[in-house]
Protein backbone atom coordinates (compact mmCIF):
# COMPACT_ATOMS: atom_id res chain seq x y z
CA UNK A 1 0.00 0.00 0.00
CA UNK A 2 2.78 2.15 0.98
CA UNK A 3 4.33 1.41 -2.93
CA UNK A 4 0.68 2.30 -4.48
CA UNK A 5 0.83 5.34 -2.88
CA UNK A 6 4.53 6.32 -3.62
CA UNK A 7 3.24 5.10 -7.60
CA UNK A 8 0.47 8.22 -6.74
CA UNK A 9 2.68 10.57 -5.54
CA UNK A 10 5.14 10.04 -8.55
CA UNK A 11 2.21 10.43 -11.09
CA UNK A 12 1.28 13.19 -9.08
CA UNK A 13 4.47 14.70 -9.50
CA UNK A 14 4.81 14.46 -13.15
CA UNK A 15 1.38 15.63 -13.75
CA UNK A 16 1.84 18.96 -11.88
CA UNK A 17 5.29 19.71 -13.73
CA UNK A 18 3.95 18.77 -16.90
CA UNK A 19 1.03 20.86 -16.15
CA UNK A 20 3.48 23.62 -15.29
CA UNK A 21 6.08 23.96 -17.92
CA UNK A 22 3.06 23.08 -21.15
CA UNK A 23 1.12 25.64 -19.46
CA UNK A 24 3.69 28.53 -19.42
CA UNK A 25 4.61 27.39 -22.77
CA UNK A 26 1.30 27.10 -24.52
CA UNK A 27 -0.96 29.41 -23.11
CA UNK A 28 0.77 32.66 -23.24
CA UNK A 29 -2.59 34.69 -22.24
CA UNK A 30 -5.46 32.89 -20.97
CA UNK A 31 -8.13 33.64 -23.05
CA UNK A 32 -11.79 32.69 -22.61
CA UNK A 33 -11.63 29.60 -24.15
CA UNK A 34 -8.63 27.27 -24.99
CA UNK A 35 -7.81 27.62 -28.90
CA UNK A 36 -7.41 24.67 -30.71
CA UNK A 37 -3.82 25.90 -31.33
CA UNK A 38 -3.16 25.53 -27.53
CA UNK A 39 -4.94 22.40 -27.17
CA UNK A 40 -2.68 21.14 -30.13
CA UNK A 41 0.32 22.44 -28.09
CA UNK A 42 -0.69 21.27 -24.92
CA UNK A 43 -1.00 17.78 -25.99
CA UNK A 44 2.70 17.81 -27.81
CA UNK A 45 4.31 19.44 -25.01
CA UNK A 46 2.61 16.56 -22.70
CA UNK A 47 4.15 14.44 -24.57
CA UNK A 48 7.36 15.91 -25.25
CA UNK A 49 7.71 15.96 -21.51
CA UNK A 50 6.93 12.45 -20.72
CA UNK A 51 9.47 11.46 -23.48
CA UNK A 52 11.96 13.56 -22.10
CA UNK A 53 11.39 12.16 -18.30
CA UNK A 54 11.50 8.78 -19.72
CA UNK A 55 14.99 9.69 -21.25
CA UNK A 56 16.24 11.54 -17.56
CA UNK A 57 15.26 8.13 -15.84
CA UNK A 58 16.85 5.35 -18.09
CA UNK A 59 19.97 7.93 -18.53
CA UNK A 60 20.01 8.18 -14.86
CA UNK A 61 19.47 4.85 -13.54
CA UNK A 62 22.07 3.86 -15.88
CA UNK A 63 24.75 6.12 -14.34
CA UNK A 64 23.46 5.23 -11.03
CA UNK A 65 24.24 1.27 -11.59
CA UNK A 66 27.72 2.28 -13.60
CA UNK A 67 28.52 4.22 -10.34
CA UNK A 68 28.01 1.82 -8.32
CA UNK A 69 29.71 -0.95 -9.90
CA UNK A 70 32.93 1.27 -9.88
CA UNK A 71 32.11 1.80 -6.12
CA UNK A 72 33.67 4.33 -4.11
CA UNK A 73 31.81 7.79 -3.77
CA UNK A 74 29.10 7.49 -6.56
CA UNK A 75 27.77 4.57 -4.08
CA UNK A 76 25.83 6.10 -1.63
CA UNK A 77 25.97 9.75 -2.53
CA UNK A 78 23.13 10.28 -5.69
CA UNK B 1 14.36 -5.20 11.01
CA UNK B 2 12.86 -6.34 7.62
CA UNK B 3 10.53 -2.74 8.31
CA UNK B 4 13.38 -0.93 8.10
CA UNK B 5 15.34 -2.00 5.41
CA UNK B 6 12.03 -1.74 3.87
CA UNK B 7 11.38 1.82 5.11
CA UNK B 8 15.07 2.39 3.99
CA UNK B 9 14.72 1.48 0.41
CA UNK B 10 11.33 3.01 0.20
CA UNK B 11 12.66 6.60 0.99
CA UNK B 12 15.60 5.68 -1.36
CA UNK B 13 13.03 4.91 -3.80
CA UNK B 14 11.61 8.43 -3.40
CA UNK B 15 14.68 10.19 -3.40
CA UNK B 16 15.47 8.75 -6.73
CA UNK B 17 12.13 9.54 -8.25
CA UNK B 18 12.55 12.99 -6.88
CA UNK B 19 15.79 13.66 -8.41
CA UNK B 20 14.16 12.09 -11.83
CA UNK B 21 11.89 15.05 -11.27
CA UNK B 22 14.16 17.91 -10.60
CA UNK B 23 16.49 16.82 -13.36
CA UNK B 24 13.82 16.44 -16.18
CA UNK B 25 12.77 20.19 -14.74
CA UNK B 26 16.06 21.73 -14.84
CA UNK B 27 16.69 19.98 -18.35
CA UNK B 28 13.57 20.40 -20.36
CA UNK B 29 14.33 24.02 -19.32
CA UNK B 30 17.54 23.98 -21.08
CA UNK B 31 17.12 21.67 -24.00
CA UNK B 32 13.74 22.48 -25.32
CA UNK B 33 13.55 26.07 -26.37
CA UNK B 34 10.94 28.35 -24.97
CA UNK B 35 7.84 28.82 -27.14
CA UNK B 36 5.09 26.45 -28.45
CA UNK B 37 6.04 23.16 -28.98
CA UNK B 38 5.35 21.17 -32.51
CA UNK B 39 6.62 18.28 -32.36
CA UNK B 40 6.13 15.25 -29.32
CA UNK B 41 9.36 13.36 -29.88
CA UNK B 42 12.32 15.11 -28.51
CA UNK B 43 14.83 15.87 -32.51
CA UNK B 44 17.80 15.20 -32.81
CA UNK B 45 19.35 17.89 -30.92
CA UNK B 46 17.21 17.65 -27.92
CA UNK B 47 17.24 14.01 -27.56
CA UNK B 48 21.50 14.48 -27.16
CA UNK B 49 21.12 17.14 -24.67
CA UNK B 50 18.57 15.49 -22.47
CA UNK B 51 21.00 12.81 -22.06
CA UNK B 52 24.32 14.98 -21.30
CA UNK B 53 22.35 17.37 -19.13
CA UNK B 54 21.90 14.49 -16.82
CA UNK B 55 25.30 12.82 -17.01
CA UNK B 56 26.67 16.75 -16.76
CA UNK B 57 24.49 17.40 -14.06
CA UNK B 58 25.69 13.96 -11.91
CA UNK B 59 29.03 15.06 -13.31
CA UNK B 60 28.77 18.28 -11.25
CA UNK B 61 26.94 16.51 -8.39
CA UNK B 62 30.06 14.85 -7.53
CA UNK B 63 32.47 17.39 -8.03
CA UNK B 64 30.51 18.95 -5.50
CA UNK B 65 30.51 15.47 -3.33
CA UNK B 66 34.11 15.77 -3.44
CA UNK B 67 34.96 19.00 -2.58
CA UNK B 68 32.97 18.52 0.22
CA UNK B 69 34.89 15.47 1.78
CA UNK B 70 38.05 17.67 0.70
CA UNK B 71 36.90 20.33 3.23
CA UNK B 72 35.69 18.37 5.86
CA UNK B 73 39.28 16.45 6.14
CA UNK C 1 -14.38 4.77 9.65
CA UNK C 2 -15.49 8.61 10.51
CA UNK C 3 -11.91 9.35 11.09
CA UNK C 4 -11.05 7.79 8.06
CA UNK C 5 -13.02 9.93 5.97
CA UNK C 6 -12.30 13.20 8.29
CA UNK C 7 -8.26 12.02 7.22
CA UNK C 8 -9.76 12.10 3.54
CA UNK C 9 -11.43 14.87 3.47
CA UNK C 10 -8.62 16.92 5.04
CA UNK C 11 -5.98 15.75 2.69
CA UNK C 12 -8.42 16.60 -0.06
CA UNK C 13 -8.89 19.97 1.20
CA UNK C 14 -5.55 20.62 1.81
CA UNK C 15 -4.60 19.47 -2.10
CA UNK C 16 -7.04 22.39 -2.98
CA UNK C 17 -5.51 24.67 -0.83
CA UNK C 18 -2.53 23.87 -2.70
CA UNK C 19 -3.62 24.09 -5.79
CA UNK C 20 -5.08 27.52 -5.15
CA UNK C 21 -1.73 28.78 -3.75
CA UNK C 22 0.15 27.37 -7.22
CA UNK C 23 -2.47 28.79 -9.62
CA UNK C 24 -2.54 31.98 -7.71
CA UNK C 25 1.56 32.11 -8.21
CA UNK C 26 1.57 30.78 -12.05
CA UNK C 27 -1.51 33.40 -13.04
CA UNK C 28 -0.01 36.38 -10.92
CA UNK C 29 3.07 35.95 -13.29
CA UNK C 30 1.26 35.83 -16.36
CA UNK C 31 -1.61 38.53 -15.78
CA UNK C 32 0.20 40.97 -13.66
CA UNK C 33 3.00 42.78 -15.35
CA UNK C 34 6.18 42.89 -13.90
CA UNK C 35 8.04 45.17 -12.00
CA UNK C 36 6.44 47.79 -9.37
CA UNK C 37 2.97 47.32 -8.38
CA UNK C 38 0.91 50.62 -8.86
CA UNK C 39 -2.32 49.55 -7.55
CA UNK C 40 -3.99 46.98 -4.89
CA UNK C 41 -6.49 46.60 -7.30
CA UNK C 42 -6.93 44.03 -10.25
CA UNK C 43 -7.56 46.46 -13.27
CA UNK C 44 -10.06 45.59 -16.34
CA UNK C 45 -7.61 43.74 -17.88
CA UNK C 46 -6.00 41.91 -14.67
CA UNK C 47 -9.20 40.57 -13.30
CA UNK C 48 -10.70 38.51 -16.14
CA UNK C 49 -6.56 37.49 -17.36
CA UNK C 50 -6.49 36.08 -13.51
CA UNK C 51 -10.10 34.34 -13.76
CA UNK C 52 -9.42 33.04 -17.16
CA UNK C 53 -6.13 31.49 -16.68
CA UNK C 54 -7.63 29.56 -13.51
CA UNK C 55 -10.31 28.17 -16.11
CA UNK C 56 -7.76 27.57 -18.78
CA UNK C 57 -5.58 26.01 -16.68
CA UNK C 58 -7.53 23.61 -15.62
CA UNK C 59 -9.15 23.19 -19.12
CA UNK C 60 -5.46 22.22 -19.72
CA UNK C 61 -5.80 19.75 -16.64
CA UNK C 62 -8.60 18.43 -18.37
CA UNK C 63 -6.90 17.57 -21.45
CA UNK C 64 -3.73 16.39 -19.42
CA UNK C 65 -6.05 13.74 -17.92
CA UNK C 66 -7.86 12.56 -20.75
CA UNK C 67 -5.22 11.79 -22.77
CA UNK C 68 -3.44 9.69 -20.06
CA UNK C 69 -6.67 8.26 -19.48
CA UNK C 70 -6.59 6.88 -23.01
CA UNK C 71 -2.75 5.85 -23.14
CA UNK C 72 -3.54 3.86 -20.32
CA UNK C 73 -6.52 2.26 -22.00
CA UNK D 1 -6.71 20.86 16.05
CA UNK D 2 -5.97 19.68 12.45
CA UNK D 3 -7.98 22.28 10.76
CA UNK D 4 -6.50 24.82 13.11
CA UNK D 5 -3.19 23.71 11.75
CA UNK D 6 -4.31 23.22 8.14
CA UNK D 7 -4.98 27.04 8.11
CA UNK D 8 -1.95 28.32 9.91
CA UNK D 9 -0.43 26.16 6.98
CA UNK D 10 -2.05 28.02 4.61
CA UNK D 11 -1.56 31.29 5.62
CA UNK D 12 1.66 30.74 6.02
CA UNK D 13 1.51 29.59 2.47
CA UNK D 14 0.18 32.83 1.55
CA UNK D 15 2.36 34.87 2.97
CA UNK D 16 5.54 33.00 1.63
CA UNK D 17 4.19 33.25 -1.67
CA UNK D 18 3.09 37.20 -1.30
CA UNK D 19 6.87 38.00 -0.02
CA UNK D 20 8.45 36.37 -2.72
CA UNK D 21 6.31 38.09 -5.58
CA UNK D 22 6.20 41.31 -3.95
CA UNK D 23 10.17 41.59 -2.86
CA UNK D 24 10.95 40.22 -6.29
CA UNK D 25 8.94 43.14 -7.92
CA UNK D 26 9.36 45.89 -5.14
CA UNK D 27 12.84 45.72 -4.32
CA UNK D 28 14.63 45.38 -6.96
CA UNK D 29 18.25 46.62 -5.74
CA UNK D 30 18.35 45.90 -1.77
CA UNK D 31 19.68 49.34 0.07
CA UNK D 32 20.85 50.20 3.39
CA UNK D 33 16.66 50.95 4.35
CA UNK D 34 13.49 50.06 2.81
CA UNK D 35 12.82 53.38 0.68
CA UNK D 36 9.39 54.79 1.07
CA UNK D 37 8.47 53.97 -2.50
CA UNK D 38 9.52 50.29 -2.16
CA UNK D 39 7.37 50.66 1.35
CA UNK D 40 4.16 51.53 -0.61
CA UNK D 41 5.05 49.20 -3.64
CA UNK D 42 5.10 46.09 -1.17
CA UNK D 43 1.80 47.11 0.63
CA UNK D 44 0.22 47.57 -2.70
CA UNK D 45 1.23 44.68 -4.22
CA UNK D 46 0.35 42.62 -1.25
CA UNK D 47 -3.08 44.00 -1.39
CA UNK D 48 -3.17 42.97 -4.84
CA UNK D 49 -1.47 39.30 -4.14
CA UNK D 50 -4.51 38.67 -2.08
CA UNK D 51 -6.94 40.22 -4.11
CA UNK D 52 -5.62 37.67 -6.58
CA UNK D 53 -5.56 34.87 -4.60
CA UNK D 54 -9.20 35.77 -3.62
CA UNK D 55 -10.41 35.73 -7.29
CA UNK D 56 -8.60 31.92 -7.88
CA UNK D 57 -10.09 30.67 -5.10
CA UNK D 58 -13.75 31.55 -6.29
CA UNK D 59 -12.74 30.37 -9.84
CA UNK D 60 -11.72 27.83 -8.69
CA UNK D 61 -14.31 26.29 -6.06
CA UNK D 62 -16.85 27.17 -8.70
CA UNK D 63 -15.45 25.34 -11.50
CA UNK D 64 -15.24 22.65 -9.11
CA UNK D 65 -18.71 22.61 -8.18
CA UNK D 66 -19.33 22.51 -11.74
CA UNK D 67 -17.53 19.86 -12.73
CA UNK D 68 -18.81 17.54 -10.34
CA UNK D 69 -22.30 18.15 -11.15
CA UNK D 70 -21.69 17.13 -14.83
CA UNK D 71 -20.17 14.17 -13.11
CA UNK D 72 -17.17 11.81 -15.01
CA UNK D 73 -13.86 12.95 -15.34
CA UNK D 74 -14.16 15.80 -13.34
CA UNK D 75 -15.19 14.86 -10.11
CA UNK D 76 -12.27 13.49 -8.21
CA UNK D 77 -9.87 14.68 -10.80
CA UNK D 78 -8.87 18.08 -9.47
CA UNK E 1 6.16 17.96 28.04
CA UNK E 2 9.76 18.18 27.95
CA UNK E 3 9.15 16.22 24.80
CA UNK E 4 6.53 18.45 23.69
CA UNK E 5 9.01 21.17 24.21
CA UNK E 6 11.77 19.58 22.27
CA UNK E 7 9.29 19.43 19.79
CA UNK E 8 8.11 22.88 19.33
CA UNK E 9 12.53 23.76 19.34
CA UNK E 10 12.83 21.47 16.74
CA UNK E 11 10.14 22.59 14.24
CA UNK E 12 11.33 26.00 14.99
CA UNK E 13 15.11 25.52 14.11
CA UNK E 14 13.51 23.51 10.95
CA UNK E 15 11.96 26.78 9.80
CA UNK E 16 14.68 28.58 10.55
CA UNK E 17 16.69 26.58 8.61
CA UNK E 18 14.07 26.65 5.67
CA UNK E 19 14.16 30.84 5.76
CA UNK E 20 17.73 30.35 5.58
CA UNK E 21 17.58 28.48 2.25
CA UNK E 22 14.99 30.79 0.91
CA UNK E 23 16.91 33.64 1.10
CA UNK E 24 20.55 32.62 -0.05
CA UNK E 25 18.00 31.53 -3.20
CA UNK E 26 16.17 34.76 -3.52
CA UNK E 27 19.46 37.09 -2.53
CA UNK E 28 21.96 35.03 -4.52
CA UNK E 29 19.52 35.73 -7.76
CA UNK E 30 19.16 39.62 -7.15
CA UNK E 31 23.21 39.88 -5.63
CA UNK E 32 25.22 37.71 -8.02
CA UNK E 33 25.24 38.38 -11.80
CA UNK E 34 24.11 35.85 -13.92
CA UNK E 35 26.80 33.79 -16.12
CA UNK E 36 29.74 32.50 -14.45
CA UNK E 37 30.95 32.75 -11.56
CA UNK E 38 34.90 34.02 -11.68
CA UNK E 39 35.75 34.31 -7.95
CA UNK E 40 34.40 32.10 -4.71
CA UNK E 41 34.40 35.23 -2.48
CA UNK E 42 31.83 37.66 -2.68
CA UNK E 43 33.02 41.07 -3.86
CA UNK E 44 32.21 44.36 -2.27
CA UNK E 45 29.11 44.72 -3.78
CA UNK E 46 27.66 41.69 -3.42
CA UNK E 47 28.76 41.37 0.18
CA UNK E 48 26.68 44.39 1.37
CA UNK E 49 24.09 43.19 -1.10
CA UNK E 50 23.62 39.72 0.41
CA UNK E 51 23.12 41.62 3.71
CA UNK E 52 21.01 44.19 3.32
CA UNK E 53 18.54 41.65 1.18
CA UNK E 54 18.26 39.77 4.39
CA UNK E 55 17.17 42.82 5.93
CA UNK E 56 15.23 44.30 3.59
CA UNK E 57 13.51 41.15 3.31
CA UNK E 58 12.75 40.91 7.11
CA UNK E 59 11.82 44.66 6.83
CA UNK E 60 9.26 43.88 4.16
CA UNK E 61 7.98 40.68 5.49
CA UNK E 62 7.26 42.85 9.12
CA UNK E 63 5.20 45.37 6.88
CA UNK E 64 3.17 42.26 5.58
CA UNK E 65 3.02 40.96 9.53
CA UNK E 66 1.29 44.74 10.47
CA UNK E 67 -0.35 45.23 7.58
CA UNK E 68 -2.10 41.79 8.34
CA UNK E 69 -2.32 42.51 12.03
CA UNK E 70 -4.23 45.81 10.74
CA UNK E 71 -6.94 43.89 8.50
CA UNK E 72 -7.50 41.22 11.17
CA UNK E 73 -8.89 44.23 13.79
CA UNK F 1 18.87 11.20 16.21
CA UNK F 2 16.25 13.61 15.50
CA UNK F 3 18.71 16.43 15.57
CA UNK F 4 21.14 14.35 13.02
CA UNK F 5 18.64 14.17 10.98
CA UNK F 6 18.05 17.71 10.82
CA UNK F 7 21.57 18.32 10.22
CA UNK F 8 21.43 15.55 6.86
CA UNK F 9 18.12 17.50 5.78
CA UNK F 10 19.81 20.91 6.12
CA UNK F 11 22.89 19.64 4.27
CA UNK F 12 21.11 17.95 1.37
CA UNK F 13 18.96 21.27 0.96
CA UNK F 14 22.50 23.36 0.89
CA UNK F 15 23.78 21.35 -1.63
CA UNK F 16 20.40 20.58 -4.00
CA UNK F 17 20.26 24.77 -3.79
CA UNK F 18 23.73 24.77 -4.49
CA UNK F 19 23.68 22.52 -7.59
CA UNK F 20 20.34 24.08 -9.26
CA UNK F 21 22.29 27.97 -9.37
CA UNK F 22 25.80 26.37 -10.23
CA UNK F 23 24.34 24.22 -13.06
CA UNK F 24 22.01 26.72 -14.10
CA UNK F 25 24.74 28.99 -14.18
CA UNK F 26 28.40 27.15 -15.07
CA UNK F 27 26.78 24.41 -17.40
CA UNK F 28 24.50 26.77 -20.15
CA UNK F 29 24.69 23.89 -23.11
CA UNK F 30 25.50 20.64 -21.50
CA UNK F 31 28.09 18.88 -24.01
CA UNK F 32 29.75 15.35 -23.84
CA UNK F 33 32.01 16.16 -20.93
CA UNK F 34 32.53 18.24 -17.88
CA UNK F 35 34.97 21.29 -19.67
CA UNK F 36 37.59 22.23 -17.41
CA UNK F 37 36.20 25.77 -17.15
CA UNK F 38 32.81 24.20 -16.50
CA UNK F 39 34.16 22.37 -13.36
CA UNK F 40 36.03 25.49 -12.39
CA UNK F 41 32.90 27.75 -12.72
CA UNK F 42 31.50 24.85 -10.65
CA UNK F 43 33.94 24.76 -7.54
CA UNK F 44 33.78 28.52 -8.04
CA UNK F 45 30.12 28.91 -7.76
CA UNK F 46 30.10 26.53 -4.85
CA UNK F 47 32.13 28.22 -2.62
CA UNK F 48 30.20 31.46 -3.32
CA UNK F 49 27.41 29.55 -2.46
CA UNK F 50 28.34 28.76 0.78
CA UNK F 51 29.81 32.24 1.46
CA UNK F 52 26.40 33.85 0.53
CA UNK F 53 24.58 30.89 2.73
CA UNK F 54 26.97 31.36 6.20
CA UNK F 55 26.39 35.54 5.12
CA UNK F 56 22.82 35.23 5.13
CA UNK F 57 22.61 32.72 7.97
CA UNK F 58 24.76 35.41 10.65
CA UNK F 59 22.52 38.43 9.20
CA UNK F 60 19.54 36.59 9.80
CA UNK F 61 20.36 35.53 13.11
CA UNK F 62 21.61 38.53 14.70
CA UNK F 63 17.95 39.82 13.48
CA UNK F 64 16.12 37.21 14.88
CA UNK F 65 17.94 38.46 18.17
CA UNK F 66 17.72 41.92 17.61
CA UNK F 67 14.07 41.35 17.43
CA UNK F 68 13.19 39.09 20.11
CA UNK F 69 15.16 41.63 22.19
CA UNK F 70 12.58 44.78 21.25
CA UNK F 71 9.86 42.38 21.92
CA UNK F 72 7.03 43.20 20.24
CA UNK F 73 5.79 41.94 16.98
CA UNK F 74 9.59 40.37 15.75
CA UNK F 75 9.43 38.06 19.00
CA UNK F 76 7.45 35.23 17.50
CA UNK F 77 7.03 35.93 14.17
CA UNK F 78 9.77 34.85 11.73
Amino acid sequence: QIQQEAAMQNARMLVEKLNEHCFERCVPKPGSSLSSGEQTCFTTCMEKYMTAWNTVSKQYVARIQQESQKGGLGGGTF
Amino acid sequence: QELQQFVVNESQKARIQSSIHTLTDTCFRKCIPAGAVKKGALDKYEEPCMRNCVDRFLDANLVVLRELERLRQ
